[in-house]
């Protein structure tokens, strides 16, 4: 083992080191009463003992595990830590996972410890309590409101630290942190299952080390970057990025004060590494768009005409191509009156390196950042591989593939097109679930990624098109991708979410969601006045609109000859939004198609029964749990579909 | 009933616990047979209660019953011609409004009183101004230890600001808030006086409910993470009775009714004062 | 040009409430320093500096000064003129009596007496507001100006009843007298005008600002959360008086070197400085400088039109001056009541949006 | 009866009249701070401007003869006709009613629901634009204003009370000027009562100053009223400026007289007419008085600059609501 020897074992191995080399350097901020307030590595390192000492003096045995729910704090980064430091196993779950799911994860590792944010996730956890007669104790971060609660099994995370100050065990510390070896066991992370049940992911020190250590020697990153920590915890990219990576180059973590004021305290950071889903990136394009709406005439215009010159020129600019020194000219005037103030205001400016992953990212989106001059770069990666598969190197950007294989890793796609992958990132098994590791990692260390794929001749990078068992057949035999015509749709800035139905029949219909922000917006501006969300979603023009996105993708499909017979024949417009409360997507958004399937199937046969429009009743979830019905009639909508005739000639 | 300095000792002992728990202390304001008038207008007549440690007590009446004629009386804005104001067990002399508000006595008032010209941190830092006693020179050239307290200050007034959630407009010039924010910036402005009795004048008047809920949370948070005794005035039956431990009613500058919510509710000339006008 | 802010974070309560918590604005507020201590001297000639920077200066001073009184703690003051004199004749009546004291005491000295008398005539504020203010300040202007004129001993009996700078120097350089050097003129004046606004600005950010200012948006309410409304006015009228005295110990001593009160410190000297504020931007120390710009350079700028370009009379331009800075003002009030400062606020939030317009 | 007591009286005499002249100023201010809340500073100047314009219209003056000349190199300097005194009274009230209108149209129409603070720095400038217009237009030289008025001290008066004192009395030393500036004053006074109280637009006006909403709600045109007032204002500064004028030549220093007036103001309150009266004489009395008794032989003179101020400061700080304000209750 490389660090092994380097006496780098594990997390707390490394925090040890950069308090030592780092001491003084900032290390974690969090915005908190008004100011960010920050912690040098070496008090960091202080905090996590404190923390370490007072879960021991609670009575955290070896290989406990601990669970951790609540946003992104540094005390719940310092926890993940100093849980392994006092040889638990910290296990991070979604702090907007609902109670069930909480249940179910923490039954499923059963952890006998939670650490969690605020009152919130303690009122989800004691919902559940009964059926977890393992959990001993609750810690929480935040006291607001928790005064009257019954402490016997409940603890304030003050607390915790102020006993271990007191009286933490040094010896008993030392012992633990001394049995920590790579291949003890770094994390656990509940992976959100597309379909089954959510599967508990094992990392082990070693995977997490490796592949951050790999990463950052890729991306050249330095204990000089900034990151704003605002994904989700309980998700590996944010793991790796804000503990593996930061802890292995020492960069400093930047925490927001809340959900809400994230775009400020981005630009307030202004992070130099910068990771973000196409989603964030898509709602601040949104948002540049709706703003610059009500700008005066001589603004928008001078904006409007320097973003095409950034759309013509930014992207060679930035790989390095050479062009006109006209063009050159202007796009750095350009850079002076727009993209730099842009890229400021939205806090993008000093981003050194960027990426965007989870999802495939649509071209204009993409290239809109990266004209800016943004390193914007893809990554393609998967809980079971501590993230890195795939990743773009500066230069070598495409909106449609996704990168070469990540250093240490081996691909192979086997021909029914899956792509496998061998790496030192690779998972140690699903948390008791031989059968699932089995299937998935064979003994070789070879691991299915479910994705089919094939890698690109002349870039000679890795292009996704679907899931492997998404990708089926048609009635007809031809190949049938639905994912691959869904991102092509939800590249719309109005379609939120599109499911593409097909395998075994002989035609291609859609479900679409409309994205309320900007067809609202665009509904705002040609005064169209509605009263709900469904209304909008079945508004005459909007259905056009969207007809035209659908002819237009349907136009691009049929230009790859494999893919031509997925080409959309008939489509309606959801009346709701598709949501992760009625179980119709997940919590990183991804479709349940086969949920969707049964839940609508009325819809599904109108669309292939010809019929042009459907009366449908369906159950939704409020925000507050209580469930409802709504009711609407909605309209189908046939196609334009380009024929291989029409191809031909 | 001018009870002797004896009398208010043996008071001390006593209190009493509320249904949820809480222990409530000694007196520690007591208005004895107080007597306001304006010219020939008589505010308050003869009206004598008191306010106990850490409880939270209402003021309520139908319009123009004196309640907040009473309230000034309580902050030394008006001088009762008659009647003794003892607080903290002394007898309190004619004071200014601003010794009164020394004496740790904050107060809202009913139709907002913030400084428009400023933002809401500087409008809370006010708040603060009895905590601050760096001399001119100190601060003129921002000695450290003007530096020093402005930062000690600052950091009691983010606690503030942070625990009333007002995080997003803390650079905000107050005159561009909404109404309902305006209370709530009022309300951190007296919180962060640390007082030992706060008076609310119609905290959630012209409210929506949502506000008014926020608003109600929040007063019994204070009280509760605080400790602060609160004296309020307030139209909203539901509110007060949810809200206050104790409740004097008024009526024409009469004192009509005292007691826990309950009492007050089945007291027969509360009942005749509110007749015809139940919510106000 | 547009704010560069992403990065430029506070990590504390210090570095969050300075002068200029933007690093852009911190930059041009040293590069602005830099100019003025470190070029200017050695470039100045007496055509600039008795014409604009000196002037510029001195009633940058007293414009901070009086924004104190009027600006942060709203008491309106006609008595600036009156004040100024205070401070003139202190510093005067200082330097004949002890010649051999350092003049730079001397004129803060003359600002402390000025600081005095102006907390003296301060007094009635506690019972009177608004205009009634405003007009009893003019007692003050009045009876000042009188008094100096009428009592002999403050001009030190004098036949011409003015009083005339002697010489006195600061490291062997004289700073006033006949054979004042230019620059050295503009360097005492900038360390003054450098100083006043620090001072000043400490001042009005830290709990004393704030009292002033709860008592200038709302007594009522300033007095019930603890605010001594004598105290806190009278601080304000002393502080303000003292650094009018200073501006007017600089007027007479540095720059003018001989005075004859009724002409210099009139009640037009108290006007112009509120007009300075006003039109520069109440409550704000930008505006001071901003408002004594502009008044300074007006006359200037209509001077070089109307003499050396179009070849008018004086006298005719004099009147055209009169016409040109009443419509100015008009305008300006109906333009921007809030003065310069408020323009300077809006484009600088524009600039900070940038390209955005919110 | 002792010569000095006798001189004393005179001087009471004297001060009257004076004070009748300040009362006239004062309630040029007082017309349109009650009814628009505009603290006028420029009134002082409107005087001056009036009497400028009075006798370059009598001595049949070119308007901006010096600006003409300079420009075009002309010497234009009169039209060569007089005009006679009443005749020219009435075109220069013309010219001050337009006055009074393009400073409604221009200026405040742009300034409704200012603070009191910007509306008088307004009236600040408007002062300075009023001294220089005039100047342009007449010049600033020293102008005689002679409206074939008495002058000199009245013989009548003086040898009818000569018999009251000893043999070093001469009797009342007063100018008939004084004597008829105090009548004229007096009957504007009056009639500027009468019309405020019984003419249609008087009460009008006065419902303005009472409530701008009420009046607007019957009906009253504000705009109207203002330019009312204003003109109103105007009338009062001709009077005040052919009486000072006539007495002490058209010049700059005529402007002062609004600094009379202030005092005034303060004694009397900024919204009551009679306190601008009485107050007025007081100060008048006051002053002379004070001067007569201490200023001349003890302070060197020239007390009149200031006494005025201190006097009704003093007042103000034990009486802050004026002569005939009621008491402020202040509320929360």
């Amino acid at each position: 083992m490389t660090q092994a020897a380097a006496g780098l074992a594990s997390l707390p191995a490394l925090l040890a080191r950069n308090a030592k080399l780092y001491g003084s350097k900032a290390a974690y901020r969090e915005k908190e009463f008004g100011i960010w307030q920050t912690w040098s590595w070496a008090q960091a390192l202080e905090e996590v003992d404190a923390i370490a000492y007072g879960l021991i003096d609670l009575g955290v045995q070896r290989g406990d595990c601990v669970a951790i729910i609540g946003r992104n704090r540094p005390a719940l980064y310092w926890s993940g830590i100093a849980v392994q430091k006092a040889g638990g196993i910290p296990v991070p779950l979604y702090q907007d996972a609902s109670a069930e799911e909480v249940a179910y994860a923490l039954g499923h590792c059963n952890a006998r410890y939670v650490i969690a944010g605020d009152q919130e996730q303690v009122d989800k956890v004691s919902d559940v309590s009964d059926q977890l007669p393992n959990l001993a104790h609750v810690i929480y971060l935040d006291d607001r409101g928790m005064r009257k609660y019954d402490h016997s099994k409940l603890t304030s995370f003050k607390e915790i630290q102020k006993r271990g100050r007191e009286h933490g065990d040094q010896k008993e510390l030392a012992r633990r942190e001394a049995e920590l070896t790579p291949d003890s066991t770094c994390v656990i992370l509940y992976t959100s299952g597309t379909t089954s049940r959510p599967k508990g992911v094992v990392l082990s020190n070693h995977n997490v080390i490796e592949t951050a250590k790999n990463s950052s020697e890729f991306d050249k990153l330095s204990n000089k970057e900034e990151i704003l920590a605002y994904l989700p915890m309980a998700w590996v990219g944010d793991y790796i990025f804000s503990i593996g990576q930061a802890l292995w180059t020492g960069f400093c973590v930047n925490c927001p004060e809340s959900q809400d004021t994230m775009q400020a305290d981005l630009r307030e950071i202004g992070p130099t590494y910068f990771f973000a889903p196409p989603q964030v990136f898509e709602r601040q394009l949104t948002s540049v768009m709706i703003r610059m709406e009500d700008a005066g005439k001589f603004k928008k215009r001078m904006f409007d005409h320097y973003m095409k010159v950034a759309k013509r020129v930014g992207p060679t600019l930035l790989d390095g191509g050479d062009v006109s020194f006209k063009d050159k000219l202007s796009y750095r005037l350009g850079k002076f009156f727009v993209y730099e103030p842009l890229k400021d205001t939205l806090g993008l400016r000093r981003i050194r390196v960027g990426y965007t992953a989870g999802e495939a990212i649509g071209p204009e989106l993409f290239d809109f950042f990266r004209s800016l001059g943004i390193n914007l770069k893809q990554l393609y990666g998967q809980t079971e591989a501590t993230v890195f598969i795939t990743q773009q190197p500066d230069g070598g950007v495409s909106s449609d593939t996704v990168g070469v294989p990540s250093p240490g890793v081996e691909l192979r796609i086997d021909d029914s097109g899956e792509v496998f992958y061998r790496s030192p990132g690779v998972f140690v098994e699903y948390l008791n679930n031989p059968e699932s590791t089995a299937s998935t990692k064979a003994q070789d260390g070879w691991v299915a990624t479910g994705d089919a794929g094939f890698i690109e001749d002349k870039t000679g990078q890795l292009r996704i098109i679907d899931r492997v068992k998404d990708v089926g057949k048609m009635a007809d035999g031809s190949l049938f991708a639905p994912k691959y015509v869904e991102n092509k749709l939800k590249f719309y800035p109005d379609v939120l979410e599109a499911v593409v139905f097909g395998a075994g029949r002989d035609k291609c219909c859609a479900f679409i969601n409309i994205d309320l922000t900007s067809v609202g917006n665009w509904a705002e501006r040609n005064n169209i006045a509605y009263a709900s969300y469904q209304e909008l979603s079945q508004h005459p023009q909007v259905l056009d609109i969207i007809a035209g996105h659908v002819n237009e993708v349907n136009q691009s499909i049929a230009e790859d000859e494999m893919l031509a017979g997925c080409q959309i024949h008939r489509f309606l417009v959801l009346h709701k939004e598709l949501d992760a409360d009625d179980g119709e997507i997940t919590r990183t958004r991804k479709v349940r198609r086969g949920v969707i399937e049964e839940k609508f199937s009325d819809l599904v046969n109108a669309l292939y029964d010809g019929s042009d429009s459907i009366y449908t009743e369906t159950e939704v979830t409020y925000e507050d749990g209580r469930k409802g019905k709504i009711t609407a009639t909605l309209e189908i909508k046939d196609a334009v579909v380009v024929t291989a005739a029409v191809q031909a000639a | 009933m001018n009870t002797p300095v004896t009398e208010l000792q043996q008071d001390n002992a006593d209190g009493y616990i509320t249904a949820d728990g809480r222990k409530i202390g000694s007196v520690m304001m007591d208005l004895r047979s107080i007597t306001l008038r304006f010219g020939g207008v008589i505010a308050i007549q003869d009206i004598s209660f008191d306010i106990r440690q850490g409880e939270i007590r209402a003021i309520i009446g139908p319009n123009g019953a004196g309640k907040s004629s009473m309230l000034n009386v309580i902050s030394g804005f008006y001088q009762p011609q008659q009647g003794e104001v003892w607080f903290l067990g002394k007898k309190r002399p004619p004071l200014k409004p601003y010794q009164v508000a020394r004496q740790g006595i904050a107060r809202t008032f009913q139709n907002i009183a913030l400084f428009e010209g400023m933002t809401v941190l500087d409008n809370v830092m006010t708040g603060r101004l009895n905590h601050m006693k760096t001399g001119w020179i100190a601060q003129s050239i921002w000695l450290g230890s003007a530096n020093k307290e402005e930062r000690i200050n600052r950091q009691k007034v983010e606690e503030i600001i942070d625990f009333l959630e007002i995080q997003t407009i803390r650079k905000t010039p107050v005159g561009r808030l909404p109404y309902g924010l305006k209370k709530r910036v009022e309300l951190a402005r007296a919180l962060a006086a640390e007082p030992d009795l706060l008076l609310l004048d119609e905290p959630m008047a012209g409210m929506n409910v949502e506000e008014k809920e926020d608003m109600s949370r929040f007063i019994l948070d204070a009280n509760d993470e605080y400790g602060t005794t609160i004296a309020l005035i307030e139209h909203d039956m539901g509110v007060v009775m949810d809200l206050s431990d104790r409740v004097v009613v008024m009526d024409y500058g009469r004192k009509i009714g005292d007691g826990t919510p309950d009492e007050v509710r089945n007291n027969e000339e509360v009942i005749a004062a509110y007749l015809g006008v139940p919510n106000d | 040009m547009f704010y560069r802010e992403a990065g430029d974070f506070k990590t504390s309560y210090e570095a969050d409430n300075q002068t200029f918590p933007i690093a852009f604005d911190r930059y041009r507020y040293w590069f602005v320093l830099a100019v003025a201590f470190l070029v200017i001297p050695f470039v100045i000639n007496d055509y600039w500096a008795n014409a604009l920077l000196v002037p510029f200066l001195i009633y940058a001073i007293a414009a901070i000064g009086l924004n104190i009184l009027t600006g942060y703690c709203g008491q309106v003051s006609l008595g600036t003129g009156g004040f100024m004199a205070v401070g003139a004749y202190a510093c005067y009546k200082l330097m004949t009596a002890f010649p051999d004291i350092n003049i730079l005491f001397h004129i803060l000295l003359a600002g402390g007496i000025t600081a005095i008398v102006g907390a003296a005539f301060g007094l009635p504020s506690l019972r009177i507001k608004g205009f009634y203010l405003a007009v009893a300040t003019l007692a003050a202007q009045f009876f000042l100006v009188w008094m100096f004129n009428k009592v002999p001993w403050f001009y030190n009996n004098s036949a011409s009843g003015q009083i005339s700078a002697p010489e006195r120097t600061v490291f062997n350089v004289p700073v006033t007298g006949p054979n004042t050097e230019a620059w050295a003129m503009y360097l005492v004046c900038l360390v003054f005008v450098t100083l006043s606004a620090i001072i000043a600005r400490n001042m009005t950010r830290g709990s004393m600002g704030r009292k002033w200012m709860a008592i200038r948006d709302m007594d009522i309410a300033a007095e019930i959360i603890g605010v001594n409304p004598l105290r806190a006015k009278l601080s304000a009228f002393a502080i303000s008086s003292f650094f009018v005295g200073i501006s007017g110990a600089l007027f007479f001593a540095v720059y003018l070197g001989a005075v004859e009160v009724g002409e210099v410190f009139g009640i037009t000297k108290s006007f112009l400085v509120l007009f300075m504020i006003i039109i520069g931007g109440l409550g704000t120390i930008f505006g001071a400088f901003a408002g004594a710009a502009f008044l300074v350079c007006l006359p200037v700028v209509l001077k070089l039109i109307g003499v050396d370009l179009f070849g008018w009379p004086p006298d005719l331009v004099a009147h055209f001056q009169l016409v040109i800075v009443g419509l100015l003002i008009m305008f300006f009030l109906i333009k921007e009541p809030h003065g310069f400062a408020q323009l300077w606020r809006v484009a600088k939030e524009k600039l900070r949006l940038w390209p955005f317009p919110y | 009866m002792p010569a000095d007591f006798l001189y004393g009286v005179e001087v009471v005499l004297n001060g009257l009249m004076a004070g009748v002249m300040y009362a006239l100023v004062a309630l040029g201010f007082v017309l349109i701070f009650k009814a628009s809340g505009i603290f006028n500073f420029a009134q002082g100047v409107m005087a001056l401007f009036a009497a400028l314009t009075l006798v370059g219209i009598m001595q049949g003056q070119v308007p901006f003869a010096h600006l003409i000349n300079e420009i075009f190199g002309t010497e234009v300097h009169h039209f060569g006709w007089e005009v006679p005194a009443l005749l020219a009274i009435l075109l220069t009230l013309v010219v001050m009613i337009a006055l009074a209108w393009s400073i409604q149209k221009f200026l405040f129409k742009h300034l409704v629901g200012q603070e009191p603070i910007i509306l008088f720095m307004a009236t600040i400038g408007l002062a300075y634009f009023l001294e220089g217009l005039g100047d342009l237009m007449w010049g600033s030289n020293i102008k005689t204003l002679d409206l074939g008025l008495p002058q000199g001290g009245s013989r009548w008066i003086e040898d009818a009370t000569a018999g009251l004192g000893g043999d070093d009395f001469y009797g009342f030393f007063i100018d008939k000027l004084d004597l008829v500036a105090t009548l004229v004053a007096i009957v504007l006074v009056l009639s500027l009562i009468a019309f405020s109280q019984y003419t249609k637009h008087g009460r009008a006006m006065r419902a303005v100053a009472d409530d701008h909403q009420a009046a607007l709600s019957v009906g009253i045109s504000l705009n109207f009223i203002w330019v009312l007032v204003w003109s109103l204002a105007g009338l009062v500064a001709l009077v005040a400026g052919v009486m000072w004028g006539a007495k002490s030549g058209v010049q700059f220093s005529l402007s002062l007289i609004a600094l009379k007036a202030l005092p005034v103001l303060m004694l009397g309150g900024f919204t009551s007419i009679p306190g601008a009266i009485v107050g007025g004489l007081i100060i008048g009395v006051g002053e002379k008085l004070f001067e007569y008794t201490i200023g001349a032989p003890f302070l060197g003179g020239a007390t009149e600059n200031w006494f005025a101020y201190m006097l009704a400061l003093m007042f103000l700080v034990f009486r802050p609501q004026g002569l005939f304000g009621e008491k402020i209750i202040e509320r929360v």
